[in-house]
This record gives structure tokens, C-alpha cells and sequence, in this order.
């Protein structure tokens, strides 16, 4: 047992940010949602560079539109704007369901988006009539890009949309609802898959999984406008206040599983995201709980295949290594307790937000680990590449941007979470459940072989 | 009818004047409407000013420290690591600049909360500014730029940075092009040219001057464009004493006035400072065009003229055009009258119109562009074949359209649309920032060549569907 | 379309040879029988060497017993220690099936092995009473080591196997043989997913999935003695005789499905190893015809996702790149069809074997290749390593045994097949399938960016 | 009674008199029965002849081109990627030897076929040793193996390689030790030895000789041991001479008559050749152990005393000893009382018991030995407390039988049963080559020390089994 020291910003500035503002996570949510399109409230460059970013990570489209605030709208207020847009989106792509995302510019200008969605929607019926209106879902989520993180924007997404479309019935479905935070199709996949050995289905709010990663079928594909495939069917979400229970699976966003609770009665629980064998096995127990299902034996061979990589890879090559985390803090909390399960020292830990949730994530971690955690909260990673510089470590574990940094400081960079832009595969390869934890040991592993064991090659020929 | 509204685009008939099909029997000024507001509710490419400014002018620059003043979001997009601009940390006085691609690594923010908003943001400002000034004394300027947030609550930066100037005693600059300012990217570009002529041109002196010293203006190095044409100017004796900002430093844009001749790379985004530094200093511009393996000997040559130096130009010329030849002889029999879309920015899609008809035998069948002007179309108007579409801003719909109409083999374009293309069956290549470039000069239109051909002869396309029965041999 | 070159070995010795002799494709195929043990009837190091080789590729133990041959027996033959041999592990272990696998020594000697075995059966039924003996199948397995090489002793055991033991019935079982090859654990569990995406169950001939990728669960393991997870069961391998054809996915290994033809009309088919895209639709067009199933959505949509990463990543990264692929001849053969449909070049492809079959898969890919194919037949690791040096490639394919001459040319080498004992999870990663070409387009990509693209790191940020 | 049947050896009694239970009111003859044929159908751990002479003793040399006589399988198994034999490319004259790590990257063969085995071998093995000298021109010799085909044809390598050497002009030698020679790899040793001396030995003069010129006997060289000793030796002012055989070169094993002394580190695989120079050429011999903190000072201080350098030996000695003890009370720590059983080949069983013991503070539970002869498990004996097993050639089922009666919370072992022991639950760590050695000398006690806890405390084993329940807080 070690002890976790907090270590603040000592800066006013913020440099190479961690995070970005709300709206991204309220697109991304969106986004999961089946002929789900977000409608940004802003300026151009608040969709733009958030298609950008996805569309970098995930090697997809990402249909996001916007109402293009300009100069008339800082003046007027951006109701002219915000009707014509809804109506053309509606009108041109007939989504399942619209997210409205504000923005810093959209909240200072004080628009009542609320109103203003209500006279589209006035609006959407005389042009298209009142079935084809109604078949379009308009979900206001409030995202002002100067109040904490995109992670916030994904909560206030999440929590809007079960909010709005959510409807109970008479009846339980015997399915749980699924937080998944700001994760990749791999990972929602895995999650998908842990469910199904547990003999349960899930609601993901939302699922994200095909849409970022779909195939290439022209033959097949919804077109005309296109879509990607998959995502939440609108008919799920609105059933997700019938479910067994919600779990999410990031400290971060639980305002919708609480709002359900409140609401409809519905069992919530925040686990930590399922990454390496403890904070798997507390996803499984809390499925098991809230369904009743036992753990199948398939599933526990999953599990012992991950113990057993540990047994063989841990002790031999990754044993008191030093390893630097940073990015999103569900992700990060959870990695910092997998390579602890490892026998690796989380030595730094850095995310760009406060939540209290994080740090007592953190100090769980640091309780298992044999020696001290440093945890840069609230910090950036100039932050963390000046603590590198005076406390090296042996492997950096986190998201491209810390690539040129990995490389001044000679550290290998193993690359989870997002963005990763400059290797390929890491948006489909889980890093969740048992066999997303191979796949971390077996990364992990490998690039600490390339570094530090193929410098003498012998080392390697057993 | 020269205009045409698009079948996706009925519910909004405004876009019907944004598209245009080429008809040379019509008169000259029918071309498409641009560089106006997108329509709202579309899924645009376009981006902000902001964007403009930091993304396209100044973030090019190998030495300046970008302090963002904005909520998280606009500095977390604003880094470097969205851009290729890579930068040689050799200065203009022989010494090195002590952190590598600096221009890629580092930026700063203001960081602004629900307090500031309330409140004003301007005292956080001066804090984050002497903050930057701390964190990185290797910097030899700090820019200022104003975002949405700034912009609505009216925090005023060139005050600020007036007085951060004189306390720091190195410049500090503002620039104002929040990101709702403008239709396109091209309100900060705008910005970027006027204030960087108003508040540095003629601020400094260069430690040397030459008789062909020019400026290469609009030109930002993407994907090391701007090496290859350094070697060039190099191997005809020609001086390149200011890069607008390509692997520039903050100093070369204080000294632009004391060039012989300005060339205008990036005529969209740069044509503006040119105009200016002629205007108060009497430096000569003339637009160049490097793109391609004629207009990119043409302008050497002019150049060279210019200078005296056409032997010069001439050998640069012969010594590339041996070498690529070949390859473009090879990449001509693979690529003879395929079909292509080119839909860059602005000035790529008439720059390349030309040269990818001529040298590799492509048939051009769209044009469009993203914030280009009118200058701009009346030329890529003029390089199109009738019956081409020429289309401004075109959303994402607009573009499964055009796809299925004038079914384009291949779409030169940026990456937000690159994956949509692919799920249609369409290979794309990246043309902003390019796939394996640079794409300039001589050996870059080969490059490009080279990523277009791979990309269409992609065997990818050929496997696309399942067969249910055993197909032939392949090929 | 081009040419394919075929340069022969221009010299008798076999330097830094890419095979091994028989017995090994023996053990490897009686590895993936439940409760299935080879005894090698030859010297230690027969048994010991292989062992040593399958712990450190797979990480897992390797249970392989030993007749432990020594001068007396080069005298008097091997009888004795045969026939004590089968009875003690008979008595000790207990074994569902046991492979007796000869050697150069056993096959010099010209031991009775058919005889020894009678005697030995006898013996057992006398120690352990009838019922108890009955269930120990023994099958015969001659692997003399001087002739061919270690694919054909995997090629004779299996049909050894079925031979003795497929049992026909009245009925059809509806299931399709499947002979997978010299594969990893990873590949058998993507053929069993194709198949379940088919609607259809295989029986594999034989499954060394689970054996060489077992779970460390102490608690549910079957112990004293232990044995490994999973294998075929002896009633499917019975039941090989009732089923609806085989496949065999590798040229080398088709004579149990020749015999099963011959002897119960069930149709056989060699496929090329179903790596890349058209070997694999081949594959599931096989499944297809075999079954009358058709092909699901959800397999179509797996297709794409490979189609979408290749779409994506070949031309950007890959295309036109020289690729050295060696080692066993049906994957080698599979992955130079793969990295053709990639857009790379297969300059060289080198085998330790000469058969036909894989010169005729070669053909194949020469005619869909731009360039020229040079097949270095029946050659060695030296002789690639001489190549290379005259005709440099961008990167290698094969396994850990060309590590130091990748090294030595700075070629980066990506590792598949067997043996990789100096990188991790190769084992558990399929390439084969629709799934192992992700795996593979991602892991080929990654290197080149790792080797070609790093050095200009502006490159890889977007 | 002093041996032990297994439970799981009902079947084959015999094995009773290979296991035995220490116990000090015994005769001292009393020990397990060893060196003997393992019984038929059993999982043994045992290798064959041909590894243990070219696996053990030559395929450490950095000179030499081996040319295997068989099928392909013996070729294919007995090359070096299956030994941490790293060397290094420097010659006792000062040259380079030009390929780096040869012996781990090259192997040559005779690739037996049918009509081999039928009509013999020996042309092709003439035909191939050609070829071997061709491909290799830098190898310094050629070594021949003998294996299971060849011995049981009857090819007479000595005859061929005799003819081989005169024709090539460099030795070609010939190890008789095909794969059935002995129980077990330990023939090979043997054979290896015994070849060495009567044929190598005595044939040539080393550059210069000193005073202080030692040869280290039995050090391979895994995973770099023998560049620990060298450096212990180099600051004592010893010099080695010549090694057998880890780093070596085969002009080392040919001079080693010229030596003041003989160290014999791995007393099984090697007092052989020592003793055979010592009666032909007089230098005397002693054997050494450098396993383990005190073993290694003690023998450090007895060659230093031979040599009149004790003050040197006690100058590294206080050197290392300063630079380990707080690693070895930090580990000691954690080991305290810990079970443990040492499964070497032979000699680490009884060389690190007493160590691990003394510094680690372990327990030892169990000892075994693959290829150990009489005096090996008489020292295995000595340094056993009361209940230890001891036991010759375990095979796979009398594991499993020790964990459970024995309960050892770690196993040295080899590669093939580490994996089964972590199947069972209980870590395993390589003995043979190591994990992240070198193991000898003081450091390397301390990379096993590490090696020991870090397999020990391995989450996994407490991760092992999924709790149905939420467990309270770990630790």
C-alpha cells in the first residue's frame, strides 16, 4: 500500500490540452444513435473540427451538421439560424433523431433553444406533415463549451436524451442499460459480448460501436442521405426506462442513470470502465445482480486466459516497470489498476479534469499498488511532460498527442483512447473486459520488448 | 440555365446558384455564387475563422508561442497536431531554434469559465500571457486570438497586447477573427494577412539582404511543399528572405518589405498582404503557380526573368523533368481518362485542373470548392471542360449526388468527406494536407500522381462485393 | 499479371532450415484431440525439442511423452520400450486417444510399430480390464523423419487418425470436417466463428485451439494428471465419417480428406488457407455449397469492415511496398495473395517445402500481381537472407526464426505463423478469416508507419 | 526408508529409488538413483545426446560453422535461437570477428533423405562440409555431429572430417553423439568434452600468455554470465585464457593446455575436460562456484589466493557486496519463508540452495535434477534440510504430486513445465537460460532474487479464481 499524491496546476494557462469543450461529447453521444444526427448550435468550426477529429480516429464519416452562427446571429440571436436549420436537416436527411448541441457562442447569445425547437417543430409539420414530423425526435442538450469538458458534454447528452425519449411501460425488458462513456467500437463491442455470455442484452445509451466502424458494402448501404450503419434504434432508448437496471461505465456521466432511477425506478450503479481482470469482474458481479444470471463457465475461461497471460508475461517482463497514464480519467483510472494487476507502477497519472470520482478511482489504485501514485489532476500535458522530464518512466500509455513528447523523452507510447491518429486499428481493438485486457498485455508487452529487450537480442530466444 | 438545382437540394432552392455546369456558349460572368453563408442545417466542410487564421497563417511558424483565448475547446483544436506543417529549426541568423517542431507541439489557453464569461476575460489574458512568456522564453513572439466567447463578450485583445508587449519587450499580437466572423475560413485568413502587414511588416530588418531576395507568400509548407521549392530558388541563386509562414519565423514577417519581389503561392489566403506590402513599400507581387509541371516551369521561369536568371530556371526545369518524365509517362497509361473530382479548398482545384488533364489524361468532371471566392471560380471556370460541374461549398448530401450523376473514379478532397467517398466505393485523396506529399513542384506532382493512382488501382475497389459464385480470374 | 520466378536451391547443405522433420506435425495434430497424448517412439530429443518449441511459442505446457530409445535399442529394436511405453502412459494417464509417432530411429531400426502395438493393446487389457483398455484408442502414426517434412507428418496423422478411428453411421451429421492446417489457436476459433456465422458446426481435424491457449483456472482444471482444455473429442473425430465434406485449408494436409472421400463418399476440397479476402469467400462459398447455407448479413458486414480498413489504409500506406513472406507454404501462399490484394508486392516468398500445390497457389497470385513473384522452392532461411541482401524489401512476413537477419538488413519484420517466441499474442491473434486480414492490414500497416513514416512524424498527424 | 513412491508412480515402481526424502539419520549413501534410461512412455524433461553436446558445449562458440548429419529436424532444433548464447564479435588477437552473434543465427545440415539412409551419408556430409566452408569463409572451424540417422547408417565422421581438414586446411571435427547415446543429454556433455580435449587441445599457441592466465571450464555464457565473471576477473588482473566454451573461439579450446589453472564452473557438463589437461599437461584444476553471494566470494578469494591476488578478490568482493546488500535485505524481506524448489539440470540444484536459502531466507522444499549424476545429488543431499524431496528426473505427473504434497510457492524450472506449474497455480522461473539474468556472480543473484519475487508476487496468482462476492479491499 503507497500513497496517492494529488498534484494541482500551479498555472493559470492551460497548454496542450487534455480535453476539449462540450459539444464534442454531446456529438459523440448522438452520433450512437441509430439515424441519430447531432445538429451543433455554433460557429462552423464547432462541427468542423469535431468531424475532423473523428473522422482522423476513427477512419469514418461523421455526419454532423450545423446552423453556422456568423455575425448577424451575435446580434439578432441565432433563432433564425436555429429554425432554418432544424427544418433543413429534417426535411433533407429525415433523421430518427436530432440532438440540438449548444455551444459557447449559442449560450452567451442567450437563445432559447427550447422555444426555438418548438417553432421548428411547428414548422417541420406544416412542410412535412404531422407524421413524418413526429417520426423526427428533436433532443435539446445544453453543452456551453466554458463549463468543464467534453466528458460533461457527454453526460448532459446522455442524460437529455433518456430524459426526453425514454418512455416506460407496464412492463419490465429484462434487458440493463449501458453507460459506455467516450470509448471505441471495440470496446462497446466487448461489452456487447460480456452481456451476451451473461445471457443478457443490453441498452447502450448510446452505441457508437457501428456507426464509428462500418463496412464498406456500397451494395448494401442506407443512402440517399447515407447512413452508417447501427447505433441505438430510437426504440431502445425509449424502452431503457423498463430495464433491469443502468450501468455506467464511466464516473463521469451518470446524471442519465440517475435520472432513470429517479424517474422509473430504475437500479443504477457506476462501475469503473471494465478494464483489466477486478474492474471486469465487478462489471460481471453487478450484471449478475441485477439480472440474476450466473457467470458461465465461458466466460470464466475468458477470464482465465487473461490470467494466464498475466501469469506468463507480468512477472517476466513488465514486473515494477513505470508506466505514465494520461487522458480520459474512466479510462485512465481503470488502466491505472489494470497495470498495477500487472505488477507495473502507475507512477503518474494525468487527466485534464477535477472529478472527485477520479481521484477516489485513484486512490483505490493506489492502495493496490506497492508504491506511490502521482496523479496530476485538472492538468494538461505540458504538465506531464514536465514531470517526465524530472521523473522518467519507462512506457506512456495514453492518446497520440502525447506522441511527440513520447518521442523527445525516448519513452515508447503505447496508444489507447482518443485520439489515436497516427497507428491503425486501436479504435476496433477493445481495451475492456477479459479479452480487452489481452490485448493491453499483449501490447503492452510487445512494445516493452521492442524497447527494451531487442537491444539484446538474445533475451528474446525463449 | 446555367445553374442547377440538385435533386437532395429541393427543400433549399438558395443552393441552386452555388451550382454551376460549365457552358462555354454562356456568358463570362455566369459561374457559381460563393464565399457566402452555408446554408443552416447542412452538413458543411467548412470551418471558422479561427480555423483561418491559426490554422492556415500563423500556426506554420516555427517560433511563436499561440495563446488561444477561449474556452478549452478552441485551444484543444487549435494545436499543431492537426496540421503538417513541419518546420526547420534553423533561423535566418544561422542560429537553431531550440525546439523541434515547436509549431506542432505547444499551445496555450486561456482556459475560460462560466466566471470569465461573466465577468471578462481580459485579466486571465495578461496572466496566461506572461504565464506563456514564462513557459517558453525560447519563443520570439506570442499571438493572441480572439475566439466566439471573446468575441461575444468583448474582451479587447489589442489592449491587452499592447501592454503585454511593452511589459514582455517582445511582440505580442492580436488577432481578431473569432470563429463566428465571416462565412468560411477566409475571414481569417483576411486577418491573419491585414494584421500581420498592420502590427509587423516593416517592424524589423533583415541581418542581410541580397539582390534577389523574395518573399514566398502563401505558402505554408504543407507536407514540406514548401523544401521542395526552396531547393529551386536555391539551385537558380535566388534568395527567399520571407516564407508567409511556412517554416518562417516571427522576424521574416517583419522584414517582408525588404524583398525585391513578392510571389504569391496561395493566392485565397495570401493575395492580401502581398497587395498591402506593394501598396506602402513598393514590393512587386506576381501570383505563382507551382503546381504541376508546367505552370510550375512557367513560373520559374518568370521568376527567373525577373531576376535575370532564366538560364537558371531553365536547368532546374530540365534536371526535374528527366527525372520525372518517366513516371509520368507511367502514371499517364494507368490514369488515361479516368474520371475526377478535385474539391480542395479553393485555388488547388483550379491549380491541379490543368496539370492532372494534361499530364496524367484525366477527365475532369467536378470542381468545387470550400471558401473560394470569385476570383477563384472565374478560373477554375475557365480550366473546366463543358459539362463539368462546378459546385461551392457542397454538403455532404450534395456530394452522394454528384457522385451518382457524375460518377467521378476518384475524389481529390479533404478528410472529413474522404470516408463518406469510400462507403460509396469512390477512393479519395487527401488534397489539403495531402496523403504521401509534398505535391508541389516537379517530383511533388508525381507524388500525387503516384497517391491517385494507388488509390483507384486500390484492389479494394475490385473485391467490394461478396460473389456468390466463383468469379473468373482475376484481371 | 506477371511472372513468377521459381529458383530452386543450388546446393545440397540446409542452412538455417525453414522445416522441420515429421514427427512434429505428428505431436501438433495429436495436440488437438481431447484428452489426446502423442508418444514418440524415438530419442529424447524427438520429444524434448518439440516440447521446448511449442512452450515457447505458445506459452502453454506441451504434453508429449517419449519411448526414450537408446543404444540398446539401436541393437535389439525397440519393442520394449514401445510396448512398456504405450502401458505405462495408458495406466498413468489415462488418454482418450494416444498417436504413437515413429522417428528416424524407430523407422531405421525397422520396428513392428502395427505389432508392437497389438502386444501392447493386449498387455494393457491385462493391467486394466477390458472396458477400461477399450477406451484408449492407439493410433499408428509412421513419421519417418528422413523423408519430407514436418506438414507431411501433420498430413499423416491426420489421416492416421481418421483412418482408425471415423466410425460411419446411418445418418449425416450435418457438420463439415475441417483439416485447418499448422495453425494457431487464434485461426481455429476464427474458421469455428465463419462457421457459426454459416449456421454451421466443424468438426476439427483436429482443434488445437483450446489445448495450446488454456485457461489458468487451478480450480476447474482436470488434474492427476492435468490436461489441457478443449481438443476434438474422439466421438467427433468418429463422426468425420457421416459428415457433410472437408475442407482441407491447407495443400499439404489433404490425404485424410482424400481417404475420408474414398472410403465414405464424403466430398473433400482443399482450400487455399483463408487468409486475405477471396481465400476466405472461397472458404465460406465452400461452407456454402457443402450446406446449402447461405451467407449472413452479419458475415457480409464482417467482410466489409476488412474491405473498409483496406479501402482506407492500402494506398495510403501500403501500396506498392516489396514484401519477403517465408515459412509454411499454405499461409505464406495465403499471405502473398493478402498483400497482393493490399497493393504490396510479394517480391519473395520462401519455403522450405517443394510441393506442387503451392507452386500453383503461387501462379495464382503471380497473375494477380503487378509484379514479378520470386519463389525461393524447397529453399532455406540463408538462402532468403542472400536474396535480400541483392534485392531489398520494405518489410518481412514470416516467424521469429528470420528475426536477426530482419534485424541485420533493417527490414522491419512482421511476425506470423510458427514459431514467434520474441513477441507476444501472436498465438491467440487469428490471420486468418475476414477478422486476421483486419488483424494483419492493421499489424502490416503499423510497422510501415513504426519504420517509414515515424521518421517524419508531421506525416502521421492526420 | 529413504526413497519414496509416488503416488502416481504405482504404475512404474522403478521410479521409487529416484525419489528421496532427506534425512540426516541416514547413511550418507544414501540419495537418489540417477543417471539411468527414464522409463518408456513417460513426460521427461530429458533431452538427448546431440543437444547436450551441441546445445550445451559448442553452440557457444563464435567461430564456428556446425554442420549437423541428419534429417532436417535435428539441423532445424539444434540451431541457436534456442539458446541465450550471446557473443561477442572480439578475437583473443584483436580482430573482429565479422558476423556478429554467427553461432546464434547459423546452422548447416547434411538434410538427410531416403537413399541417405539407404545408401549412407558420408558423400553428401563431405559435399555439404564444402559447402559450409564456402558459405562461411570467416568460420574458423567446422564441427560435425553425429545424430540418431547417422549412428544408426554407421557414417564414420572421423573419417570424413580427417579428409576434410586436410582438403580445406582448418579443423573439421567430428562429435560423435548421436540423440540415443545415454540416458541422457549429459552423454553429450561428455562426448563433447572428451572430443575437445584429444582432438583440439594441445594444437596450437595462444598470441601471448601471463602469469595470471586462467581457464574458465563450464561457462557458456548465458545470457551473459561469463561477462559478469570476466569483469570480476579483469579487476583481479586475472587473465582468461581461454574459455569452455561461452564467448569462445575455437582457437581458445586449442590452447588451453597453456593455462596456470583450471576453473571448472559447470561441474557436470565440464570437469571431464579439465581433469584430462590436468593429467596430460599438468594444469591443475578446481572447481568453482560463483552462484550466490558467499559461494561466489568465497571462490573469487580462492583463486585470488592462488594467484597471489586475495586482495584484489576482497576489493571486488566489498565492491559488489556494497553495491547488492540493500537489494538483498529489501528482497530477503519479501522472500522470508517462502517455498521454494530448484529443478535445474543438475548443479544450480545444489548451487543455489544454500544461497537462496541464506540471503533470500526461503525455504527449500524440493530438489531435483534432469541429468545430475551421484556426486551432484550428494552435494543436492548435503545441502537439504530434513524432508526435503529430492528427485531425479521428475516427469510431468510426479510434478503435479510435488506441488501438491510440497506446496513450493515457486519452482526454478525449465521452459517446458513452467507453464504447467503456472496451470497449477504456482510461478515458475527459467533456471536453465534465465529469465532476466545473467544469474551469476553477485549481481546476477540479485536479477534472480528479482526474478524470484517478482514471479511470486504476481497479482495474478491472487487474481486467479473470480469472486462471486465483492472481496474487500485488496491486500
Amino acid at each position: 500500500m503507497s500513497n496517492l499524491n494529488v498534484i494541482n496546476k500551479n498555472r493559470t494557462a492551460v497548454i496542450n490540452p487534455l480535453v476539449t469543450c462540450q459539444p464534442l461529447g454531446a456529438m459523440f453521444a448522438v452520433s450512437g444513435i441509430k439515424r441519430g444526427l447531432p445538429l451543433v448550435h455554433g460557429s462552423q468550426g464547432c462541427s468542423t473540427f469535431v468531424r475532423y477529429g473523428f473522422a482522423r480516429h476513427f477512419r469514418e464519416p461523421a455526419d454532423i451538421a450545423v446552423t453556422s452562427l456568423h455575425e448577424d446571429a451575435a446580434v439578432f440571436g441565432g433563432r433564425k439560424n436555429l429554425i432554418s436549420g432544424i427544418g433543413n436537416l429534417a426535411a433533407r436527411f429525415k433523421p430518427d433523431v436530432m440532438g440540438v448541441v449548444t455551444t459557447c457562442s449559442s449560450e452567451i447569445i442567450g437563445d432559447d433553444v427550447g422555444g426555438f425547437i418548438k417553432m421548428a417543430k411547428d414548422e417541420i409539420v406544416k412542410k412535412m406533415g404531422v407524421t413524418a414530423a413526429e417520426k423526427i425526435k428533436i433532443v435539446q442538450i445544453n453543452t456551453p463549451s466554458f463549463v468543464e469538458q467534453h466528458y460533461k458534454g457527454y453526460d448532459n447528452a446522455i442524460k437529455a436524451i433518456v430524459d426526453t425519449l425514454a418512455e416506460p411501460k407496464d412492463e419490465q425488458n429484462e434487458k440493463i442499460n449501458i453507460v459506455p462513456g467516450i470509448v471505441n467500437p471495440g470496446d462497446i463491442r466487448e461489452i456487447k459480448h460480456l452481456l451476451s455470455l451473461m445471457k443478457t442484452e443490453g441498452i447502450m445509451l448510446t452505441d457508437t460501436s457501428d456507426p464509428f466502424d462500418s463496412p464498406l458494402r456500397p451494395s448494401k448501404a442506407e443512402k440517399n442521405p447515407y447512413y452508417q450503419k447501427g447505433g441505438t434504434p430510437l426504440e431502445e432508448i425509449k424502452d431503457s426506462a423498463n430495464s433491469l437496471g443502468t450501468i455506467s461505465l464511466c464516473s463521469y456521466a451518470n446524471t442519465g442513470a440517475q435520472s432513470l432511477e429517479r424517474k422509473y425506478k430504475i437500479p443504477s450503479k457506476v462501475g469503473g470502465t471494465p478494464i483489466g481482470v477486478q474492474n471486469t469482474d465487478e462489471f460481471v458481479r453487478t450484471v449478475k445482480k441485477f439480472t440474476g444470471n450466473e457467470v458461465s463457465d465461458d466466460l470464466l475461461d475468458e477470464r482465465g486466459l487473461l490470467i494466464d497471460a498475466m501469469a506468463d508475461l507480468s512477472s517476466r517482463y513488465l514486473f515494477g516497470r513505470k508506466v505514465a497514464i494520461y487522458g480520459d480519467p474512466a479510462l485512465t483510472a481503470g488502466l491505472a489498476r489494470f497495470v498495477t494487476e500487472l505488477g507495473m507502477i502507475p507512477s503518474v497519472v494525468c487527466v485534464g479534469v477535477k472529478n472527485p470520482e477520479f481521484v477516489k478511482e485513484m486512490e483505490k489504485v493506489a492502495k493496490e499498488s506497492e508504491d506511490d501514485v502521482d496523479v496530476l489532476l485538472g492538468q494538461d500535458l505540458r504538465a506531464l511532460d514536465v514531470y517526465i522530464k524530472e521523473n522518467p518512466v519507462d512506457i506512456m500509455i495514453g492518446n497520440s498527442d502525447g506522441r511527440l513528447m513520447a518521442k523527445d523523452h525516448k519513452i515508447p507510447l503505447y496508444r489507447v483512447g482518443y485520439p489515436v491518429y497516427d497507428r491503425v486499428g486501436t479504435a476496433r481493438r477493445p481495451i475492456v473486459g477479459y479479452n480487452g485486457g489481452l490485448n493491453l498485455i499483449d501490447g503492452i508487452t510487445n512494445t516493452i520488448l521492442d524497447k527494451y529487450y531487442e537491444v539484446q537480442d538474445w533475451k528474446l530466444q525463449q | 440555365m446555367p445553374h442547377c438545382l440538385l435533386d437532395v437540394d429541393k427543400d433549399i432552392p438558395e443552393r441552386e446558384k452555388h451550382v454551376y455546369i460549365k457552358n462555354s456558349n454562356e456568358p463570362r460572368h455566369c459561374q457559381p455564387h460563393c464565399n457566402k453563408s452555408t446554408i443552416p442545417g447542412s452538413m458543411t466542410e467548412r470551418g471558422c475563422a479561427f480555423a483561418g487564421v491559426k490554422g492556415v497563417i500563423t500556426g506554420a511558424l516555427k517560433d511563436v508561442a499561440h495563446v488561444v483565448h477561449s474556452p478549452v475547446g478552441c485551444t484543444a483544436y487549435g494545436n499543431g497536431t492537426t496540421k503538417r506543417y513541419p518546420t526547420n529549426p534553423l533561423m535566418p541568423d544561422g542560429t537553431v531554434f531550440p525546439i523541434e517542431n515547436f509549431n506542432l507541439k505547444h499551445i496555450i489557453g486561456t482556459d475560460l469559465n462560466e466566471s470569465d464569461v461573466v465577468f471578462g476575460g481580459m485579466n486571465k489574458l495578461k496572466k496566461v500571457i506572461r504565464e506563456a512568456a514564462k513557459e517558453y522564453p525560447e519563443a520570439n513572439a506570442i499571438y493572441t486570438y480572439a475566439t466566439c466567447t471573446t468575441g461575444l463578450i468583448g474582451d479587447d485583445l489589442d489592449a491587452v497586447c499592447k501592454e503585454m508587449s511593452e511589459e514582455l519587450g517582445k511582440d505580442v499580437v492580436a488577432f481578431n477573427a473569432p470563429g463566428f466572423a465571416g462565412p468560411t475560413q477566409s475571414k481569417g485568413h483576411h486577418v491573419g494577412n491585414y494584421t500581420i502587414f498592420s502590427k509587423l511588416v516593416g517592424t524589423k530588418e533583415p541581418p542581410k539582404t541580397t539582390d534577389y531576395d523574395i518573399n514566398l507568400i502563401g505558402e505554408y509548407n504543407i507536407d514540406g511543399d514548401y523544401w521542395v521549392l526552396e531547393k529551386y530558388f536555391k539551385e537558380m541563386g535566388i534568395n527567399v528572405l520571407s516564407k508567409f509562414t511556412g517554416d518562417a519565423c516571427h522576424d521574416e514577417l517583419c522584414w517582408m518589405h525588404k524583398a525585391k519581389l513578392s510571389l504569391v503561392r496561395c493566392q485565397r489566403s495570401a493575395t492580401y498582404v502581398a497587395k498591402l506590402i506593394e501598396e506602402k513599400y513598393g514590393v512587386p507581387y506576381i501570383k505563382v503557380d507551382f503546381f504541376g509541371p508546367r505552370y510550375c516551369a512557367e513560373n520559374l521561369i518568370a521568376v527567373g526573368k525577373y531576376f535575370g536568371k532564366e538560364e537558371e530556371a531553365n536547368a532546374v526545369i530540365k534536371d526535374r523533368m528527366d527525372k520525372i518524365q518517366p513516371e509520368l509517362d507511367f502514371y499517364k497509361s494507368k490514369l488515361q481518362g479516368k474520371k475526377i473530382w478535385i474539391s480542395a479548398g479553393g485555388p488547388k482545384s483550379w491549380h491541379f485542373a490543368e496539370p492532372i488533364n494534361e499530364f496524367l489524361g484525366m477527365e475532369i468532371v467536378a470542381l468545387s470548392g470550400l471558401f473560394e471566392h470569385e476570383d477563384g471560380y472565374e478560373k477554375m471556370k475557365d480550366r473546366a471542360k463543358d459539362g463539368t460541374i462546378i459546385i461551392d461549398d457542397p454538403n455532404t448530401l450534395e456530394m452522394e449526388e454528384i457522385v451518382e450523376k457524375y460518377k467521378p473514379e476518384i475524389v481529390l478532397g479533404g478528410i472529413k468527406e474522404k470516408y463518406l467517398f469510400h462507403k460509396l466505393g469512390v477512393p479519395s485523396v487527401m488534397i489539403h494536407s495531402y496523403e504521401n506529399g509534398p505535391y508541389i513542384g516537379f517530383e511533388g506532382f508525381v507524388n500525387m500522381a503516384k497517391d491517385i493512382y494507388s488509390a483507384i488501382y486500390n484492389p479494394a475497389w475490385k473485391l467490394m462485393e461478396f460473389q456468390e459464385e466463383e468469379p473468373g480470374d482475376a484481371k
